[in-house]
């Protein structure tokens, strides 16, 4: 999955629910986490619903490595969006990368409010936070 | 039944239109709507009257003094207890804190607070606070099947004879009426104190406090068509007064020196500093308007749309309702099979739909259910027919883009 | 100039009419006057908006959430801190106790707390209630002719090392300005944590509390143009979450069990229970509105006020006005001969000025000053030199009904 | 000084500024307290302004009999309002007297609200509870 494939996806759907029910099939598309994974050590805090989050260097591509699973389907696609947004890009592009924009551009802006039952600025958040530090 | 009906056009927000679809309010557990009284009481206020309270001489302070203190009134006869038994605070929340922190002060490691396993955060975290400072143990009284089991409940009150006795009137999360009129009744035969946290009870059910005879009831007016920032507590006089303070500040004092000071009575002494004058205000044209409905027409009215909501919610295949259906204020709490509650209820807000989803500030009582959370849907009597047939088409299509 | 006189004009209550006179308001320092702005927002939030905030899904809890977080925001923005640096409390009353309570769980008999002689009562009694506590003790600061004396001050901490200095920044009773900079200064060096009450100086000196640098800080929403019933308070962030929590309940905690509850980080752990959402919006409001005025202009208006009334006031004979006339937000606190100051505000109030008398939560000072209370005029941008002239004409009347 | 003339001297004056000159007239009229009976156990609590309140019983008469003083001229004059309408009333007629309809007739009752600045429903409260025992 690459971002533009979901921009244009995303884009032809019209009304909410045509945009959940596409926003879910990314989600169906995202590999499901191993249980041995699914620890709470890699949970995401602040999301009302669970996410599992785990981000890595690729060293020798010196691009980051996302894989990421939830326990509730819109999340979960939601998290497809994330991870394509943010996969092969190298640290310095990832913590430049403005996931608000993305989102907004999307009409999926009011996923990133600051209301506590929501995750995803939590999940982007910590993104930011960790690329900062592989940089 | 009209009647209840158009008080429904009292409640601008109700026509609100959210991307193109009508309102279906229906998480007033959460947070009640407001009606038009309250909403100019408060904006007169601010426009004609707004002045602080007490010890000023002018006019405006006055005025504003006598509103404040006549709305301490108006919830005292509301509730059927004395004026001077009613402490404002800024909610159920801080009404709670204050109980727990003045009650515990005569606590000790021998002591046993009892809880049903049904409460809010509010009414767990500072008894367990409390138990931390003091060590005191807390007792959670025992459930069957999404019900208190009352007989169990006697029995472990009786064994134990806990010091206090904390625990809701209704379950914000399941609507639940609990039985605190035969619990309570057991606690003055064994000298265990009550306090009821009446959060979800006040505009519901309009209890008589003097026939309930507890000894403490908490509220907030947010959830009882008032202001936010505000809600208050009933105490019988000697014990409320009885209880040390737990904010202190101006206006709560008689005297102070830079060696010492000395408080007022109650309630004075619970209230320092500047009130939420408008909130109080706000809340007393609430109390006004809800002594304007008749509370058996209201009762009966929220009783046929919870069980027309109920009855139409179970038609659906694969729903799980939790909690006491028979004794209820009117909340639905329930799951759809193995469906995640966030993904219902963000679909069903899609519809203009609003319902809460998630643990309720009930993290323990989700526990002992099995469930990591439910869509919780609650009504009110400003609700109609055609928010529940706008719920149920809204959750049926909902379960087809899910299925 | 013009343009902040043309300011009055937002304020609605400002043309009432009492018992046919026209209000002259010089009670700001009790409360502040409300523009049309706070009072629409207000009216609107209830009208369209009103949810819950937090853990909701549906569109209006999110945007309410929106709105109440963008409000610390504001507000941060406004003080030059961080935004997670940013507590909203009931008020500058809870914000001193949550900070007396927290900051003394370190406090032993060993520990001293220096507070000055011009503290309102909600930063004494918090404090002393934490001596009582802890055993540690508390030191006053040295006063000369009712200002602060800077230079004695500065020695006494060097002297005892305060655990912590807790003053006001602008005195309620008297109008001063405190060197606080110069203080806070030393404190740094002496490693004295510094509690700021500023629930006088948001207003009128609109502080920027990095330049200020100290750790704490706290106001009332309500002397700033905003609604009552909220206020805040500031912390440095690793001081601020190293605090323990003041009061508990839903909404602050991470996980609750019957065995045991964790906190979330600050500031959220300190705001258990539903906020005051209408007053943090209302207030957001305020401070948008304050923005839009030039400082230094409002600050010249309001000197010019001050001057005015000050010299008018000290060309009637027998009148003593306390305080520091040199640093001053504009309050003139005062006695007329040997005339209680009760008959004065009575009588001043027949001609429909508003005006405070008694001790203004200050006892201590008063007793200081050898007074049993004074008459205290304060002034905000929107009064106006008619205000002044309506005063001093009053006073001239009471003073010949008296005479 | 009987009600009487106080409600006629009262209605005759026009304005708050004449009405005050009048409560303040009646205030000189009543004997001041001896410093020694000034003591802090004959205060009414709830006043910010100071006021000594004594009230005994006549035997013989059984009648109220009340002294007052109180350190500013309103209050002291409002004293004197509310000593001439209580005193030579028996117990039980000075419990049954309305004090509210007094002041709301004289136009007054400003001053009985619960303000706590205001200590005249203070001084009222605490005669009609002595009033109620001495019965
Ligand atoms: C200097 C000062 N501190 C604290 C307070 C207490 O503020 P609030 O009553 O809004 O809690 C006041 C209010 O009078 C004040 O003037
Ligand atoms: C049963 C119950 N108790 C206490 C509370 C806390 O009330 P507040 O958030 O208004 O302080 C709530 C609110 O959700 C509640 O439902």
């Amino acid at each position: 999955m690459n971002i533009e494939h979901i921009t244009k996806k995303l884009s032809e759907s019209h009304g909410w629910q045509a945009k959940y029910r596409e926003i879910m099939l990314l989600g169906k598309q995202l590999p499901a986490l191993p249980d041995a994974l699914k620890v709470d050590s890699a949970l995401v805090s602040g999301c009302d619903s669970k996410v599992w989050l785990y981000l890595d260097l690729d060293e020798n591509a010196q691009q980051l490595v996302l894989i990421a699973d939830s326990d509730t389907r819109i999340v979960k696609g939601l998290l497809a969006i994330i991870i394509a947004a943010y996969a092969s890009k190298t640290p310095e592009q990832a913590s430049q990368f403005n996931a608000y924009e993305l989102f907004e551009s999307l009409g999926l802006i009011a996923h990133l409010s600051p209301s506590r039952g929501n995750g995803i600025r939590a999940i982007v958040e910590q993104i930011q936070a960790k690329a900062e530090l592989l940089k | 039944m009209t009647d209840i009906q158009s008080l429904r056009n009292d409640f601008p927000i109700l026509n609100k239109q959210l991307d193109g679809q009508p309102l279906c309010y229906l998480d007033s557990a959460a947070t009640a709507q407001k009606p038009n009284k309250v909403i100019d009481v408060i904006k007169t206020f601010y426009q004609d009257e707004n002045s602080n309270v007490h010890r000023g001489l002018h006019t405006l302070s006055e005025n504003a003094t006598v509103r404040y203190e006549s709305a301490r009134e108006t919830i005292a006869s509301f509730l059927n207890v004395e004026t001077r038994e009613i402490v404002w605070t800024s909610g159920a929340t801080e009404s709670l804190n204050l109980l727990a922190y003045g009650l515990s002060a005569c606590f000790n490691s021998d002591s046993v607070i009892a809880i049903s396993p049904f409460e809010h955060h509010a009414n767990i975290v500072p008894w367990q606070e409390a138990c931390q400072r003091t060590g005191a143990t807390l007792l959670v009284l025992p459930m069957l099947d999404g019900v208190l089991d009352e007989q169990g409940a006697i029995a472990l009150l009786k064994q134990h004879k806990p010091d206090v006795l904390a625990m809701g009137h209704v379950s914000n999360a399941l609507g639940n009426i609990h039985p605190i009129e035969s619990l309570i009744s057991v606690c003055k035969a064994i000298g265990t104190i009550t306090v009821i946290d009446g959060a979800q009870s006040l505009l519901h059910l309009r209890p008589d406090l003097k026939a309930l005879d507890c000894d403490f009831y908490v509220f907030s007016a947010h959830k009882a068509l008032g202001p936010t920032g505000v809600g208050g507590l009933y105490g019988k006089y000697q014990q409320l007064n009885a209880l040390p303070v737990y904010k202190t500040g101006g206006e709560m004092i008689r005297e102070v020196s830079f060696e010492r000071s000395s408080y007022r009575e109650a309630p004075g002494k619970f209230e320092p500093g500047t009130p939420n004058i408008s909130g109080v205000i706000g809340f007393a044209a609430a109390i006004d308007y809800i002594n304007e409905i008749d509370p058996s027409a209201l009762q009966r009215y929220e009783q046929t749309l919870y069980h027309a909501l109920l009855e139409k919610l179970k038609q659906i295949e694969g729903i799980t309702v939790y909690g006491d259906t028979q004794n209820n204020v009117g909340v639905v709490s329930f799951n759809y099979k193995s469906e995640h509650h966030y993904d219902l209820a963000t679909l069903l807000n899609t519809y203009g739909v609003a319902v809460r989803s998630g643990h309720h500030c009930t993290q323990p009582l989700m526990k002992m259910l099995k469930v990591n959370g439910t869509v919780r849907a609650s009504l009110a009597f400003y609700n109609n027919q055609d928010d529940i047939e706008h719920f149920i088409n809204a959750l049926n299509a909902t379960i087809e883009l899910l299925d």
